[in-house]
Formats: structure tokens, sequence, C-alpha cells
């Protein structure tokens, strides 16, 4: 080395480098920033449905004391069960309300007490209960029942007490009611089982996951068993067995362009194919896992090709090279090697499956069902779906039953993903 | 020929060359300057060429040592495996004439004391031909030229008929007149050196013959020295055939 | 050497295990709040209903109370008005379905189309009003608009004056541009998109109305039906008027972030959120319940559902499901679809209708 | 070449990919004894002539091969014949170390499995240790034999590919620059198995290392785009090539 200061060490030289350190450190920001907005961006949402949506998980119920009178619910004492369906259980436990306070008279106050309970769910309770033993009929018991969702709310701390009485739902002899009852132990905070085994409906404090939930389930088994197998196999053809001329090109372009579709057209050839040309039924998850299947394909494909070609020639010539045939070199070799990135693209294309929503609308899944589907031919609904339809109604209480729904979603969604990382670490770990 | 395409290779074989050639006009003085050293009876030259002779080993030992670098380093193959080897040869058989042209000068000492000794003139004729012998086959060396090899080879013949002849000429003188049987002695001595001289250029010959064909030279050599196997038991150092 | 296919098999196997655990749970706890029991009964036929969002709540509502009382499964999907008449009129049979919703009259063209793939007895039921409010948040001032107010705030071209009908951009940029009683704030709307329901009546009942208001415009009404739609359906499309999503809650949420800004929706979100939003009275009426049901409050509409006769006959749960709906517990004054937002229907409407359920009565165009 | 047998003779073979032509039409005939070295410049064709002996050409597309290449006087690019089969019994090495991601006993397991070779386990595990043992590896790893063959070294990695390839009995062992990917130690011990099993295999190795030609080769191939330039003796190659281009190639000249 010459004596003389090295080229690297001159003014100009040390002022470039001041630069690019400098450009780093601005990269650096950037990129830091980037991910900063990204974590912000998911801290809210989580915050914002999280905030909202734990509510869900617990109620409050009604502990009321009724009487099962015969001259009202079966004054020709037949006690014929389809009958006993249709009595007037609202009167009952109106009457029973009644009895609990029996101070008030008012025709409107009368009105509002029957509204602390749900109005819905405590006769239908009643209801099931002579449906199955009729001989209940005449006898007293005590049953447990929600109370009504803006009771629910109010207790909560949705409804805002302080307002003028006019501008909230609950009155203010509700509210005193209501502070009575807590006081007696008659109004309990309990979680919410509802929540889960639940069908969909119209009253908040009754509406349950439950049929969205199977129905997604429901859904992506079809999909899967699908979009995964098929998807495989195309793959595999693409990669290894296809010639290799214009036709093919056409058929991976479009492929690649298939998976940039938009989801609603899928829903669109759904329609068209299996519900007006083969004549499958509306809202079953079949037609749903049929249509997210056609959806999740491309992804499935483009995936498999991806890890298949970055399976090492190596392997494939190695099983060649010993007198394998050409799909044992396959069957027995590439795939196993690609398998666990198979199977982390093909959940990934299930979960985002899952989340879908757009093609379900058109071959009806979003419907309002009362039952929970028993098997993939029964009409049902689907998670996002549920939320979408939920996110619409009017009432208070809707609010945090979309932000809990939301919060199973997300919960599946990452048990999926986990579920994929987990099986890809554990069969990439073998050798 | 092209080059190497790794240029230090190159180099260190143009290298290994440069210094054998260096050598053989080294050595090819000094055989010169012996015989000019017995002819001016000049004992001073003499003495210069037994110091050279520390030169002609430094060289020897210099290529040697260029020799186990390139084998080591360069893995040469085919002409480049041959032309190292071969240099190494060379420059032993190089080392050899040179320590018998030392040999003769030591002797000129000895030779110079007398004036009556007899053979001068043919030891000095003789001299030059060897000389130019070993001149020729370096030449053939430096210019992969198989057929002035095969002149060296050939051309040995005159200088064993050389030897033969001052042996007749020293015999007769020492038995003429036996007070100078020593420088007599030496004188043959001096001329045996320079026969072997001579079959040592036949070597440095058949092996730039082996460097461009890849074989020695197989021709029988011809052979009119007798003067080891006939008429004197002179002592005999390792000559072999 | 199948590692994948195993693995595969596994994951498939896995979720399979899910479901069928899933699947049998709810059955197996009866909860006290469980509102089916599917093993009890023997299924019956399913019945289908499409069409409006606005309506969907209500008939929701209604196929609940219907399951719980008769065990009869009713598959309500919300399709839009115009969707639940396209479906309904593609044919009779158990694939179609055998009831629709409408917040609007079923059109002409769509009765037609019925008519011609083999719909034909259709029966029309009314079963009550939605009123349409324009809201505020709670803490601006109340807003006091007539009809022709909201038309000369949202329509993008008005008329130069009351009698010379040419039409000029919407001149108006803030309320007090239009009438000087009115606040000096920003006129700017947050409303239904075209694909709504609501949007739809809103543009028949306010703005129409709204333009009729011109003596001129009134004029044209009778000489060019098609200009007069142009001149009164037409919403500007300066920044004054936003389209909000389909979804109403989000409106109300706006409405608490932008003070100045007014947003139109359905009367029960009105009503839900009391607390946060306040209506503007329209024509000096306030938006509420009892003005709505007496037809004081000019910006309402009817809601409807239509059955497909022929269906009723292989699924006479049909019938049942419309009486249901049309009850005086469901639909009448203080029935279970009023808590949730319905205005019921004069009680002599109300009674011609039943009648028309009850007896399967077509209507005809 | 002499008294032994001929193993593979080849006559005007060309080699093609997508219709560009990298060989033109080499004749050679391979010993049945010894190892045959084919040397030369990257892309001289080399391994693709080594691949045109197991016909692993044909699952490149667009490669395409024609010309004679008879083994043992049968032509293996005649339409009746198998490449399937042909390739166990012309087994091949490749430059990078490829067992597959199983454990080492399946890995040598997998061809006789797929050829049925073995009637019962036993005889499976006979040919396992045997092959392993004749790769010079079982004692190195016959106490894990369940282990991924990939968590051996690269030199063992290299064996068991050979015991892999020997499991299958071929006749005839290709080597793709068996040793490329191999430290000098490795290498030398890759260099003495394969003179091990030169005494059973028909060995054709390609390579770039001309000291590893030059030791472990009886004769040697210089390939020269697309050509068989000289074909002789390894001694002979090495000493005294008789064309220029040999010559230039083998002593590092700009040919």
């Amino acid at each position: 080395m010459s004596s003389s200061p090295s080229i690297h060490a001159s003014e100009r030289a040390l002022k470039r480098l001041k630069k690019r350190h400098a450009r780093e450190r601005r990269f650096k920001v950037m990129g830091l920033s980037a991910i900063a907005i990204a974590v912000m961006a998911l801290i809210w949402l989580l915050y914002s449905v999280i905030g909202t949506g734990y509510k869900a998980f617990y109620t409050h119920s009604f502990t009321l004391d009724v009487e099962m009178t015969e001259s009202v619910l079966d004054p020709t004492g037949a006690r014929d069960p389809d009958a006993l369906r249709k009595s007037n259980y609202r009167r009952i436990v109106q009457n029973a309300m009644y009895e609990r306070f029996p101070d008030v008279t008012d025709r409107k106050a009368k009105k509002e007490l029957f509204d602390i309970i749900s109005t819905s769910g405590a006769p239908n309770h009643l209801r099931q209960m002579a449906y199955n033993d009729p001989s209940i009929i005449g006898q007293s018991f005590t049953i447990t029942v929600p109370t009504s969702d803006d009771v629910d709310q109010l207790l909560k701390g949705n409804i805002d007490r302080d307002l003028d009485e006019s501008r909230r739902k609950v009155s203010d002899r509700q509210i005193a009611w209501v502070d009575q009852l807590m006081e007696t132990g008659e109004i309990k905070s309990g979680f919410n089982k509802g929540f889960f085994v639940n069908p969909d409906s119209r009253d908040a404090e009754l509406a349950g996951i439950a049929t969205a939930f199977l129905g997604s389930l429901m859904t992506l088994f079809v999909t899967a068993l699908m979009a995964i197998p098929v998807g495989i196999g195309a793959a595999i053809w693409l990669d290894e067995f296809a010639p290799r001329n214009r036709f093919v090109d056409f058929i991976e372009i479009n492929i690649n362009n298939l998976a940039a579709v938009p989801s609603i057209i899928f829903g669109v050839l759904g329609l068209a194919i299996f519900i007006n040309f083969f004549g499958l039924p509306r809202s079953i998850p079949i037609v749903g896992g049929l249509v997210l299947g056609l959806r999740a394909l491309p992804t499935v494909i483009i995936a498999t090709r991806a890890t298949l070609m970055a399976v090492p020639q190596s392997i494939r010539d190695g099983a060649l090279s010993i007198g394998a045939s050409h799909v044992q070199a396959v069957f027995h070799h590439k795939l196993p090697h690609a398998g666990p990135g198979i199977l982390t693209g093909s959940i990934i294309a299930m979960a985002q499956a899952l989340g879908e929503t757009a093609p379900l609308l058109m071959i009806g899944m979003v419907a309002f069902l009362t039952e929970v589907p028993n098997s993939p031919t029964d009409p049902a609904t689907v998670l996002p779906v549920q939320i979408y339809i939920w996110s619409s109604n009017a009432e208070r209480a809707w609010v945090e039953k979309t932000s809990a729904a939301i919060m199973i979603l997300l919960l599946v969604l990452i048990l999926i993903n986990g579920f994929a990382i987990w099986l890809r670490n554990r069969l990439e770990k073998r050798w | 020929m092209s080059d190497h395409i790794v240029s230090s290779f190159a180099e260190d074989m143009q290298g290994l060359r440069t210094e054998l050639f260096r050598m053989g006009h080294l050595v090819v003085d000094q055989i010169d300057s012996s015989v000019k050293a017995l002819k001016s009876r000049d004992d001073q030259l003499a003495n210069r060429v037994r110091l050279n002779d520390k030169q002609v080993d430094a060289i020897n030992d210099d290529i040697e040592e260029r020799v186990m670098s390139i084998l080591a380093l360069r893995h040469p193959y085919a002409v480049d495996l041959r032309e190292t080897i071969a240099a190494l040869k060379v420059a032993r058989e190089l080392e050899r004439i040179g320590d018998l042209a030392k040999n003769c000068a030591m002797r000129v000492g000895v030779i110079i004391k007398d004036d009556k000794i007899k053979g001068t003139k043919k030891v000095v004729k003789m001299g030059k031909q060897v000389s130019a012998n070993v001149a020729m086959a370096m030449k053939a060396y430096e210019d992969r030229d198989t057929d002035l090899a095969l002149d060296v080879w050939f051309g040995d013949e005159a200088i064993d008929d050389y030897c033969n002849a001052v042996f007749e000429t020293v015999m007769t003188g020492m038995m003429a007149d036996n007070s100078n049987i020593n420088g007599c002695t030496q004188m043959t001595f001096f001329a045996k050196n320079l026969e072997r001289m001579g079959d040592h250029a036949t070597r440095i010959a058949s092996a730039s013959h082996y460097v461009v064909t890849a074989e020695s030279i197989r021709e029988k050599r011809p052979k009119s020295d007798r003067t080891s196997t006939t008429r004197y038991l002179l002592e005999d150092d390792d000559e072999e055939d | 050497m199948k590692n994948l296919l195993l693995t595969g098999m596994a994951a498939t196997a896995l979720i399979i295990a899910g479901c069928g655990g899933g699947d049998s749970a709810p059955k197996k706890s009866t909860t006290k709040t469980e509102t089916t029991k599917t093993t009890a009964t023997a299924k019956k036929a399913e019945i289908r209903v499409v069409g409006s969002s606005t309506v969907y709540p209500f008939s929701t509502k209604v196929a609940q109370e219907f399951k719980n009382k008769t065990g009869q499964n009713v598959i309500v999907e919300s399709t839009g008005s115009g969707g639940g008449h396209k479906l309904f009129c593609e044919g009779i049979g158990s694939t179609t379905p055998d009831m629709t919703n409408s917040s609007r009259r079923q059109k002409k063209s769509e009765f037609d189309k019925c008519g011609a793939n083999g719909v034909d007895d259709i029966i029309e039921v009314k079963i009550g009003f939605d009123g349409i409010v324009l809201a505020n948040t709670i803490d601006a001032p109340q807003m006091n608009l007539t009809l022709k107010q909201v038309y000369q705030a949202f329509a993008k071209q008005v008329p130069m004056s009351d009698t010379d009908c040419t039409m000029q951009d919407n001149p108006y940029k803030t309320w007090a541009d239009i009438d000087a009683s009115l606040p000096a704030t920003k006129i700017e709307a947050y409303g239904p998109p075209p694909t709504s329901g609501t949007r739809d009546a809103f543009v028949e009942i306010a703005m129409e109305g709204g333009a009729k208001k011109y003596a001129c415009l009134k004029e044209l009404r009778g000489k060019d039906k098609g200009a007069f739609k142009v001149a009164s359906h037409t919403l500007r499309e300066d920044g004054h008027w936003n389209d909000a999503g389909e979804n109403d809650n989000a409106i109300v949420q706006t409405l608490g972030n932008t003070p100045t800004a007014i947003g139109i929706f359905g009367y029960s979100f009105l009503d839900q959120n009391a607390d946060s939003v306040k209506g503007a009275n329209v024509d000096g009426i306030e938006p509420t319940f009892e003005n709505i049901a007496s037809g004081d409050y000019g910006i309402a509409r009817s809601l409807f559902f239509y059955i497909k006769k022929a269906n009723v006959a292989a699924n006479p749960g049909i019938q049942e499901f419309a009486l249901e709906f049309t009850a005086e517990e469901a639909s009448g004054p203080g029935g279970y679809l009023e808590e949730i937002g319905l205005v019921p229907l004069p009680d002599a409407e109300r009674a011609a209708y039943r009648a028309a359920v009850e007896n399967l009565t077509p209507y005809s165009q | 070449m002499s008294q032994s047998k001929i193993k593979f003779s080849c006559r005007d073979v060309r080699v093609a990919y997508s219709g560009k032509e990298a060989l033109h039409g080499i004749d050679i005939e391979i010993e049945d004894q010894g190892v045959t070295a084919f040397i030369g410049p990257s892309g001289c064709g080399k391994s693709s002539f080594l691949r045109v002996f197991n016909r692993m050409n044909d699952t490149i597309p667009g490669c395409k091969v024609t010309g004679i290449v008879k083994m043992d006087g049968e032509d293996i690019y005649a339409p009746t014949l198998d490449p399937v089969l042909l390739r166990a019994r012309v087994g091949m090495v490749f430059q990078k170390p490829n067992p597959f991601p199983k454990s080492i006993y399946d890995n040598v397991a997998y061809g006789p499995r797929i050829h049925g070779l073995a009637a019962n386990k036993a005889e499976l595990d006979e040919i396992v240790e045997s092959s392993l043992t004749k790769a010079g590896l079982w004692d190195e790893v016959k106490d894990r034999l369940k282990d991924g063959g990939t968590g051996l070294s690269g030199g063992q990695q290299q064996r068991l590919v050979i015991a892999r390839t020997i499991a299958v009995s071929p006749e005839v062992i290709l080597m793709d620059e068996p040793a490329s990917a191999l430290d000098p130690i490795a290498t030398a011990k890759l260099e003495e198995l394969i003179d091990e099993l030169s005494k059973k295999f028909c060995i054709v190795i390609v390579t770039h290392s001309m000291a590893q030609a030059a030791r472990i080769s009886d004769r040697t191939a210089f390939f020269h785009m697309g050509n068989l330039i000289e074909y002789d003796q390894t001694s002979n190659i090495f000493t005294n090539p008789t064309d220029s281009r040999t010559q230039d190639y083998i002593t590092g000249r700009i040919g």
C-alpha cells in the first residue's frame, strides 16, 4: 500500500460515503414506518373489533317464575303437541312479569315491563318445553331466559343512562326495574353460550353463529375436496406431463388470469353452472363449496406449480436414473418434496375461500336460516355472510354481535394459517 | 505455439528456458576457457574456470527449484510435462559438463609446468569439437530441432576418435620420456574429460528430441572410444550407456 | 413415500371431524335459549323467500316465529327487490322461490315476465310502510325542510324559477342559499346508492314530490313523463350528494363525524339511534312512528310480498307463513314487526290483504 | 483398445436441443472393462453425450438424439426398448449429490423396491447392506440407517447415491462430474471407490479435472465443440496427445 492517502479516504469519498449511509438510514426509516403503519392498522382493527366484540361473549339472563296456565295454553285439554305449539306463550310470560311487579297497572308501563325480557326468546322457550312434554301444562316452575337486547345493552353500558329518556331505547321505569332485578339477582350476567350454539335470529339476544360456522366448515370441506385434488392434479400435469405448445401456454395464462378475476364472477359462474344448468338448490354448502372451489382452484394450481418448480430437478433426475418411471419420479419424489409447500398453499387458498362473501351472494347463501345444517345439502350460510347480514341490522346490539362474529372468523383464519405453518414446519423438519 | 491461458504459467516456463540457455552458454564458455587455458598455458584463466563452476552449480540449483515449483503448482501435462522433465535432465547434464570443465582446468596447472608434454594441439582441437557439440545440443533444445539433435548424437563419434588419437600421442610421449608421466597422465585425463562432456552433449540432444517427440533417441549411439576398455585401466566413472 | 397424500387425507379427515363434531353439538345440548328442536319434528318442505333487503328484517322475524310455531323452515334471502322478482318469475315448482319481498310494487314488466314463465296466479300482499328520514347528528340544529327544499338541495339541475323551466345546474351551495331561514352550512348529504331500494323510494317520493312544487315541472309531468323523470330523479354529482354504502349503519356513523351532514336512511335506523341522530321535519311533520303510520309524514313507502299460488298446493306451509305474516300479532298495531320498525297499514287495508291471503286471490296489474 | 469387450458402440451420434446441434456425429466404442473418462471444455457436449447412454436426454424437452447407440450389440434407441429398463441397467451419478429426502435405508432400497428385486424384507436388507458396503459407506452409516440421507456430508451423500445406483445391479455406471462438489479428501475416497467399482462395473465418467481423469481412468476421450477429438489410453492423452487441440486443452492453452 502506498503511503499517500487512499482514494477511499479522500474528502469526496467520505462525502459520498456519508450520503450512502444517509440513504440507507432513510430507507430503514421508511421501511420501519411502513411496518409501523401496518402494525398500527392491525392493532386498530383488533382494538375496534375486540373492544366492541368481547361484550357479545357474555349476556344477561332473567330468572322468572312462570305458571303454565292451562286455560291460556290448552283450553280444550287435548294436549295436542302441534296445537300446543301455536298457543299463546307470550301471555304466560306477560302474566309472569306482571305477577313479579304487581304494582304495574298502566298499559304502557306493562308493555315496557314485558320488554325487559326477550319477547321472542322467553315464550319460545316455554313453547319448546310444552311441545316436548305437554304434561307440564298447569304446573309452575322457574325459567331462565335472556333479557331483551336493549336491557342487555343498558347493563353493558352501551346505552347512556344520562341521556334524555326520549332519546334512548330504555325508559326510566325500565332502568329502575332492571336495577332492582340486578340487586335481587334475578338478572345475572353470564357466558353467552347461545352465541355459539344458536342459529341466526332476528332478535339480537337470541342470535348465534352456529349455522354460519357449520355452514363455513361444510362449505370449506366441499371446497377442499374439489380444489385441492383437482388443483394439485392440474398443476402436476401442467408441470410434468403437458406438451409444450400454444394450447398449454394459453391454458397457463388463463389460469393466472383466473386467479385475479373478481370473486363475484365465480358467483355468476356458479349460478349459471350449478344452479341454472345442473339444477342444484340455492343456499346449500355443496354449491357454495363448488363455487369457492372454482375460486380457489387457480390459487391452488399456482401455489402447487410454484412449489413443484422449486423442487430441484436433481431429485427427479435421481429417480429417473435408477429406472423410476416418470409418474413414479413425480409421485414418489417430487410431490413429497413439494408437499409442505403445496399444503401451505392449499390451506391459504382455503383460508381465502373462508373469507369470501361476494360469490356466495349470487348463489343464495345470504339467507336467513333458523336451523343449523346437518349436511352439506341443507341450506346454510357462512361466517362472512353472517357478518355482512348482521352489520346492516338496525338494532344497537348487533354491533357487538358483528364484531364478535368477526373475532370468530379471525380466530378460525389464524387457526387455519397456524395449522398450515405447524404442518409445514413439522413436515420440513423430518429431513 | 499458443500461450497458456494462465500467463504466469507461460512466464514460468519461459523463465525455466532462459535459465537453461544461460547455463548452456556458461558451460560452453567454461569448456572453451579451460581449453584456452591449456593452449595458452594460462594458469590464471584456469583458475577462473575453477571459480566459475560455482556459478554453474548455482544455476543448476535454481533450475531444480523452478522445476519443482512448476510441477507442484502447475501440474504440467503433455509437452509442458516433457519440457519440464527435460529441463531437469539437461541442467543435470550441463552441471556434469561444468564439473568436468572445472576438472580439466585443475589439471592445466600441472600440465603447463612441463613444456614437453605432447598432444596439446590435439586436445585443443578436440576441446573445440566438444564445445561445439554442447553448443549444438543446446541449440537443438532451444529450437526444438530434432535433426540437429540427431547430428549431435552422431557427431559424438568424431570426439571419440579425437580422444583415441590424444591417448596414442600422449602414450607414445610417455614411453619415450618417463620424466613427465605426471603431466602426461593429466593430459589423458583432460582428454578423457572432454570425451565425457561429449557423451553428456548427446544426452542433452536426446532430451531435446524427447521434448518434441515424447521419445528419446532410440538409435544405437556410435561408440569408438576404446580408451577405457581396451588398452588401459583407468579409473572409470559413472558412464552408462 | 405417500407422505403428501396421507397428510392431505389427515387434513381432510380433520375437517370432517370438525364438521361432524360441530354438527352434533347443538343437537345434544338443549340450551335454555334454544329456539329450534329438529329431532322431534319430521322435516317439512322448506319455504323459500327472496327479495327486498328492506323487507328482509320483517320477513326473517316472521320466519323465526313461524319456525317456532310450526317447525317449518323458511329460508329468506336478501336479493334486493329487482333480484327477487327476477328469481320469483323464473318459473313454478320447488326449485323456484315461493315468495318474494319487495319494497315497491311489482312492475308491469316483471308481472309480464312472470306470466310468460307460467307464473300466472300471484297474490300481492302489502304489509306496511317504511319511512325514509333525513337526519343529522343530535348536536346540530333541528332541520325543518319542505319537499321543495329537498329537491332544491339534491337535484342535479333545477328550474330557473317557478314558471321558467329552463334547467340550470344546481346553484345552491349552502342551505341558506335555498332559504334564509335555513343554516348557512354546506349542503352535504350521505344517502343510499342507486342499487338500493331506499334510494328508489327517496327519489320517487321526495324528489318527485319536491319537483312537482315547481308549477312548470308539474306541467311537464303531464306532457312528458320522461323529461320530468330526468329532471326529478337525477341527483347532483358536484360533491353535495354522496353515495354511501348499502349499509345504513355506516351512514349513521358518518353523521356523528360530520355535524353538518344530512343522512338519508330508513326510519328504523333513526328509531334505533335516537341517542345520536335526529330526523329532519319534512313539510313541518316530524318523522315519528305515529306520523308515518297516519300518512302525515311525506316520505314513506309501502312494503309488499308476493306469493306464487302454484307452489302453495305442493307446500301448504306457504299460505300458513303468509297468514302468520299478515296476522295481527305480527303486522298489526303492537305486533312484533312493529317492534322492529314496521309501520302497520290502516285497519281496512290490513283486513283486505289478510282476506286475499286466506282466499289466495290473485291480483292483476 | 485391445482384447477387452466392447460395451457401447456409437455410430454418428448427434444430439440436438430444440434443433440446435450440440454433438456433431460421434463415433466411439466404450470398453466393458475399466474406466472411460470424458474430458473437454464446458459446453463441449461431453455431459450430453454421457446422457445418451441411459437416455436421460429423453427427459429434457426438445432434446433429440440421432445415430446408432448399441449396448452389447443391442440398439438402445430402438422403439421397442423401454428406457425405464435401460436406466436400471445403466445407472447414473450426478454432479451434485442428490439423495432423496428420505432415510438412508429408503434411498438405497428405493430402486430394488420399484424394480421388485427383493422378495422380502430380509432380501431387501441384504441388498441395502451390500450396496452400502460396496459404496464404502456401510461402516459409517450402519447405525443410522433411519436417518435422513440429506444429513450426510457431501462425500457421504455422493457415495450414498452410488450405493443407490448399484443397489439396482446395473451393468454400467455413468458419472457426471461426481466429485465437482466435494473436498479433496472426499474426492480421494470417491476416486478410490471408483477404482474399486471399475472391477465390477463398466464406468464412464465426465470430469472437469484433468488430474482426476488422469488418476482414475484407463481411457480418455477428449471432446471439443461437439466433436470427439481424441480417444486413447489415458497415459497417452496426458503425455503425448496427437491432436494439437487436445494438447492445448490439457496443457491449458488457448485453443
